[in-house]
């Protein structure tokens, strides 16, 4: 197994009063897919921001080859070649797909204090990457975002991120809001990315996303990380009890279907967590 | 001949009166075919470089004739020049005085002075036996303005009393009952204060209410510049002291018929300066004003 | 301005609702405006002593506050259902000049002119709030432009009618009594009591009646508003309508009171009305803010502008101690909200 | 079968000169699901805004009840007894629980003038809502929307068009944000409407979601019905190609994880749709 | 004012790309507001004849659209950006004040009063940008509260210093050159040389240079900005910097040209500069907008603002007129844009 790019240890978070991460320890590792996952609220997405320099540990380090550092702002964190896609956000409707796609790190052409941005150096590069996750329809790099349909524009941030991610490639649900088809591309792009030697990390609720890219899990349950194990290591249904928040549940989303049929319709009966 | 005139605020009321004397000016010029534009600043934010953007305006019109108040000497007098320099015949109106006017080689000075009113009116204060004034000043900075507050002060101490400013800041302008509580609690503060005196027609009402909300009715007297109808129904009823007036109907009429005449005609006033003021009103000489007010033209 | 800062201030943000405790009182929109309130109170009190909290002095603050009070909920309403009104500060002379030449210039019975005044004022405010509902003109644009085009009927229809900026106006009788009068003889003017009554009447219509919680939908996210069957259009309009007649209100009821109109001023009820809202804690970017706080805020303002006179500071500083109060005002307003919360509430994470 | 409550008639829609839907037929039945389903953009979002007033048709007409309406107003639809829980947004960050939930239906006690909003019943009704979708954590109704997670406060967002859907309940995209306790919860209570002999149109992109509820299945390809059939006339494999879009798909999502396992981590080459 | 107005112009929106098609140029947010140029030129050149256009009269709104456009194009950059800045209106007389005071009252070199002058804007750009970063105060209220602080300052110390509230500056040799003449000793003061300088500079700025991307990012969402590893806090400050510091020099420029120095409130350049920004098709709620569309609705504002002396209206009625038309410019800014969209987009649906 390779050295971690990434090593959490013992990270805690509080957002004033409100404990939100416990003692965190995880690693990722070049060409690997660490699935996060966990309930709603469990705190998934405050442990990648602090990996994104985003929110800065309560206590706690953060170490990148093994060497401890500190990512006081996002920019250095992806200077370091950590490249994330955050749960919301990421594009600017208002901007071009070109300028969306290079915000923060414009490509140049010209000069010294002449240097300008290279338009269609940008357009062409934002477009064929958007292409590349099988959005062929976008073909000017000029569009608004805005004017763009919601996966399109999940699928224009996550081809950024492919695009920019050095080393270390974060995804946030990136596939909540995308159809079939694009979610398909997403787990291709990942499998694509893990091949190319980067390490991901990947947040999902779906349990079959999860399950067709993931070569190690992590779950948060309440802040903690309650389960990290690796591919092969538990069940699809082990799995999915864990997503839900570590209880046992008596009708799981895969189970609904056959449980309904069986029931004449009736709903099984709710068991709280 | 074609006349400009520069001028003062829209919604100010002295220059509405201004105005009113150029109107009636207007047909004369335009009977001898020629036409006048009066260009009036929009507020007095930034005094200086408006007026001399107008006066450069007015130089870009071509016009025969310029009727102007040299407010900021040191701003203005470069575009004065400059227009006359253009063959533009200068009349200088409501600030700048003879001097001034000779100096910078326009044909007449035709106004009282800003400076010259205040002190006309603290002056009064002092010989009706105040001693302490307060000049109300709701646009604190301007220069016209600041003129009057100057000269009252200046009038008043000549008198033996004292006088000083009250500054508003720009949060109250505007808002009568700012300005009036503001002056009751200076009158309140200093039991001493046995005049006040207000900038515009408009505060003096505001200031008449503050007086009598302070229970200084009687003791503290009330005057104003420019005059409005009820500020004119207090002089008549005994509740304000006195206006002060300048004509400025005069002002705009004869500086408007003099330029237009001396273009024109070639006339030449013996006259030199023309003054218009200042005048006091006070409950002597308040019905004929009245008469004049209702027209627009005091 | 961006869209962004509407989630931030989530944090430290209370609810509408009232328990007893402690806690929850501190966190709701009013008591940052109170606690800057006392803040101004005691430093004035320090610097200026007792004539200021006299009741002479104390109706100083009062009057002007009312004044404001008056323009500054609807200005309020209108910023917590996101939208500004500018043309107020044209509203005022306007109502203010209705009045006096109808009832002064013209001489007619004053009843008619304060009913033309506030018909004028219901007008002004359909348009500006049609003009926001139908064109996709940012509001602080279409009121700027009707601010200019008041400003320029009254001056306009102003000379023409009365060949005067300022008209002259004797109201006696009831009216006067009820529109602008100083109560029993004293210091306050009726204009307080007007402010009180319609205060309490808005914290109904907001807090209570079912309809306030529409405007802070409106203001929240206008998209899901209207998709949760609310008639935001009509809202939206009744709002303008709101802000415009009042203003056009005040400047009536100043008229009255001062026996003359002046076609200049107002504008600084613009700013002052914005200030008081903000300070009462109302957020700039909607949705949320109640009335208390603006009638707070209001109080604070009028405080702090006509504070300054009861001290001995140099009366050429005081734009400057307003602006630092303002700041102070403010900042204290949204630290103070914080420092209680996390003193108050520890919740768990997940 | 029953008769339907709500029929389409050759709805057409565009926004301009874009053309979104082209002659949509559909009907919904009471304690029937129809789940709408098909790619991003290809117009679901924009039908149910038909049907619950948002938008108007361009041409076309709806009926409710067999006899001809028209939705001026989102108010309108609802007044009908038709309650929406629209894609995004819904939900009122700097409002409680309490007034969120009765938004525009506040309840109220006293009388005449003095109606007063009844913050106590409000805030009791929406906690017992919100806690009957499993959110048990939510106990106090005058907590700020805005300090939920986005899955507490979508189920928030659900629970108000439960309380209110008197006849036809409209979800779209009801589960894409939350976990998979809180998901399964949805497809309870779509499962208790439908008992309960609501209507229900249900938009996913998940299949399983889809097929775990869905009594009649309809997908939009680019804006016209490309398939409208019930429960069991097409299997698994055949709906997830009609929602990727209607091309048939060499890798589809269910299938992806085995594709890995064989294929030593390659993914498939990208068949474009 | 709400997050929702953001995602609403969307359709109507062009890219900031620059195909040479009709389409395309329509497009481009410079568009409307060059219709609102050529609209209001052709308004003025009907009512007030030709005089207008030939060089002297053009000089006449050239140089107010100079000192304004000046202060207007960092304004518009802040409100791309999602920020406002009021405190614009009071850094002009500051401005002027500084350079007077040292330079004509105390008579030191011209070149330290315009050194200081600089450094005292650049102060007060960075101490309201640190204000709105740090706290989580609108810079609405911020500025609006170092509005009144600077105006208090400018008073006091001027009054303090000089015991009068105007100052007299005689500049002589290269800087009288340089910051305040008339071009050739015509009628083109050299401020416009600088207006147009800037705004070339801006248009690189913007446009061109990569950074100029930011400013549109933080401005369309800050958070996704920031996340995206752009300096949103340097930048911010640099905006404010840049515009407090514009509104000195304009003041400098001016009490040089003009050999004085007022204290004036200075309010006028707010809105100002806030119309010309809008007028030229920047969206107020930030991330949309360019630098060419603010040179053109600064030059619209200068028309209508000049425009009127050249014209028979009764001056009286030059705020309504000024109103209308500023309301029609940003309406057909607005309607024109969308019917030249629809005209030459026709894309399908799915
Ligand atoms: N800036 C913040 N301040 C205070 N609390 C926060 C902040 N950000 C997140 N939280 C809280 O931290 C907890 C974890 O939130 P987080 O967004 O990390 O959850 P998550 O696992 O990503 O959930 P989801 O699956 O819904 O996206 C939640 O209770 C949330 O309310
Ligand atoms: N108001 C509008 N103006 C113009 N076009 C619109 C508008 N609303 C939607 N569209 C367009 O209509 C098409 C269908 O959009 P819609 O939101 O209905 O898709 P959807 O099926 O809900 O997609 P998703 O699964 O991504 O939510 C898209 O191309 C979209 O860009
Ligand atoms: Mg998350
Ligand atoms: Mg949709």
């Amino acid at each position: 197994m390779t050295a971690p790019i990434l090593a959490l240890k013992n990270i805690n978070k509080s957002f004033g009063p409100i404990d939100v991460l416990h003692d965190i320890n995880l690693e990722v590792r070049p060409g690997e897919v660490l699935c996060l996952l966990g309930d709603n609220g469990a705190g998934k997405s405050t442990l990648i921001k602090i990996l994104s320099g985003v929110h800065q540990p309560t206590t706690g380090t953060i170490e990148l080859d093994g060497k401890e550092v500190i990512f006081p702002a996002p920019r250095v964190a992806q200077e370091a070649g950590i490249s994330t896609v955050h749960q919301f956000g990421g594009t600017f409707p208002l901007m071009s797909i070109g300028r969306s796609f290079f915000v923060g790190v414009e490509p140049t052409k010209g000069w010294g204090p002449f240097k300008i941005y290279d338009r269609a150096r940008a357009n062409a590069i934002a477009v064929k990457a958007v292409q590349d996750m099988g959005i062929t329809r976008i073909t000017d790099g000029d569009r608004l975002v805005g004017g763009l349909s919601g996966g399109e524009r999940q699928s224009l941030a996550i081809a950024r991120a492919v695009h920019f991610g050095a080393r270390v490639l974060i995804l946030d649900e990136p596939t909540a809001a995308l159809g079939v088809k694009q979610a398909t591309h997403v787990l291709r792009i990942v499998n694509e990315a893990k091949r190319r030697g980067l390490a991901v990390i990947f947040i999902t609720h779906q349990v079959m996303h999860a399950m067709a890219v993931g070569d190690h899990f992590a779950v948060l349950i309440r802040g903690a990380v309650a389960a990290d194990f690796r591919k092969g290591e538990k069940t699809r249904e082990e799995i999915t009890d864990l997503m839900a928040g570590g209880a046992s549940m008596a009708s799981l989303e895969g189970e609904i279907e056959g449980y309904m049929a069986t029931h004449d319709g009736h709903p099984p009966q709710a068991v709280q967590a | 001949a074609d006349i400009a005139v520069v001028g003062g605020s829209n919604d100010d009321a002295f220059w509405n009166i201004i105005k009113k004397g150029i109107d009636d000016a207007t047909p004369m010029v335009e009977a001898n075919g020629g036409s006048v534009n009066y260009l009036r600043l929009v507020n007095y934010d930034n005094f200086a470089p408006d007026v001399v953007q107008l006066i450069r305006t007015a130089i870009s019109m071509e016009v025969d004739g310029l009727v102007i108040p040299n407010w900021v000497p040191e701003a203005e007098d470069p575009a004065i020049k400059d227009a006359i320099a253009a063959g533009i015949k200068v009349i200088l109106m409501n600030a700048g005085g003879a001097e001034k006017a000779r100096e910078l080689g326009a044909i007449n000075y035709v106004g009282s002075d800003e400076y010259v009113a205040g002190v006309a009116g603290g002056e009064y204060f002092g010989d009706n036996g105040q001693k302490n004034v307060l000049c109300i000043n709701t646009l604190p900075g301007t220069a016209n303005i600041e003129a009057r507050c100057k000269g009252v002060i200046d009038g008043i101490t000549g008198k033996g009393g004292k006088g000083a400013q009250l500054p508003l800041p720009s949060t109250s302008f505007g808002d009568a009952t700012a300005v009036a509580e503001a002056i009751k609690a200076e009158l309140l503060k200093d039991e001493t204060i046995d005049g006040v005196i207000t900038i515009s027609a408009g505060d003096a009402d505001s200031a008449a209410i503050a007086v009598e909300q302070a229970g200084k009715t009687g003791t503290t007297l009330l005057g104003s510049f420019d005059m409005n109808q009820a500020g004119l129904d207090r002089i008549k009823g005994g509740t304000q002291l006195f206006s002060i007036d300048q004509q400025p109907y005069l002002q705009s009429y004869l500086a408007v018929s003099l330029l237009a005449s001396h273009i024109d005609f070639g006339t030449d006033l013996p006259i030199f300066p023309v003054l218009t003021g200042p005048g006091i009103v006070d409950a002597s000489n308040i019905d004929a004003t009245l008469a004049g007010v209702a027209k627009g033209a005091r | 301005m961006t869209s962004t800062t509407a989630s931030r201030p989530v944090e430290a943000m209370p609810a509408h609702g009232s328990n007893l405790s402690l806690g929850s009182l501190l966190r709701r929109p009013e008591a940052g405006a109170f606690l800057g309130l006392l803040a101004v109170l005691i430093f004035f009190a320090a610097f200026g002593g007792l004539t200021f909290l006299k009741p002479a002095g104390m109706s100083s603050w009062l009057n002007v506050a009312a004044n404001l009070g008056i323009i500054a909920i609807p200005v309020g309403l209108l910023m917590i259902a996101g939208e500004l009104d500018i043309s107020v500060g044209a509203m005022v002379p306007f109502g203010a000049m209705t009045v006096a030449v109808i009832s002064g210039h013209y001489g007619m019975s004053i009843w008619l002119g304060i009913a033309v005044t506030m018909a004028f004022g219901v007008t002004v405010g359909l348009i500006n709030g049609y003009m926001v509902i139908r064109t996709a003109v940012p509001s602080l644009i279409v009121t700027l432009g009707s601010l200019f085009a008041v400003q320029g009927i009254v001056l306009g229809l102003t000379v023409l009618i009365t060949k005067s900026t300022s008209v002259a106006l004797t109201v006696e009788g009831p009216a006067k009594v009820i529109f602008g009068d100083f109560l029993f003889g004293g210091q306050l003017q009726v204009m307080v009591i007007w402010w009180l009554v319609l205060t309490a009447a808005y914290v109904f219509f907001i807090h209570f009646s079912p309809k306030g919680n529409w405007i802070f939908a409106m203001g929240g996210d206008k998209v899901s508003a209207r998709n949760a069957g609310i008639p935001t259009d009509r809202m939206t309009i009744l709002l303008f309508v709101l802000s415009s007649t009042s203003a056009a209100f005040v400047g009536m009821c100043q008229a009255i009171l001062y026996n003359s109109a002046q076609v200049a001023g107002g504008q600084s009820f613009i700013f002052n009305s914005i200030i008081s809202v903000v300070v009462g804690g109302v957020l700039l970017t909607g949705g949320f803010g109640s009335v208390v706080g603006i009638f707070f805020g209001t109080i604070t303002f009028a405080i702090v502008n006509q504070g300054i006179y009861y001290t001995d500071f140099d009366r050429n500083w005081s734009a400057l101690i307003i602006g630092v109060l303002l700041l102070l005002a403010v900042l204290m307003n949204n630290t103070f909200r914080k420092m209680a919360l996390s003193a108050t509430t520890k919740k768990k994470g997940a």
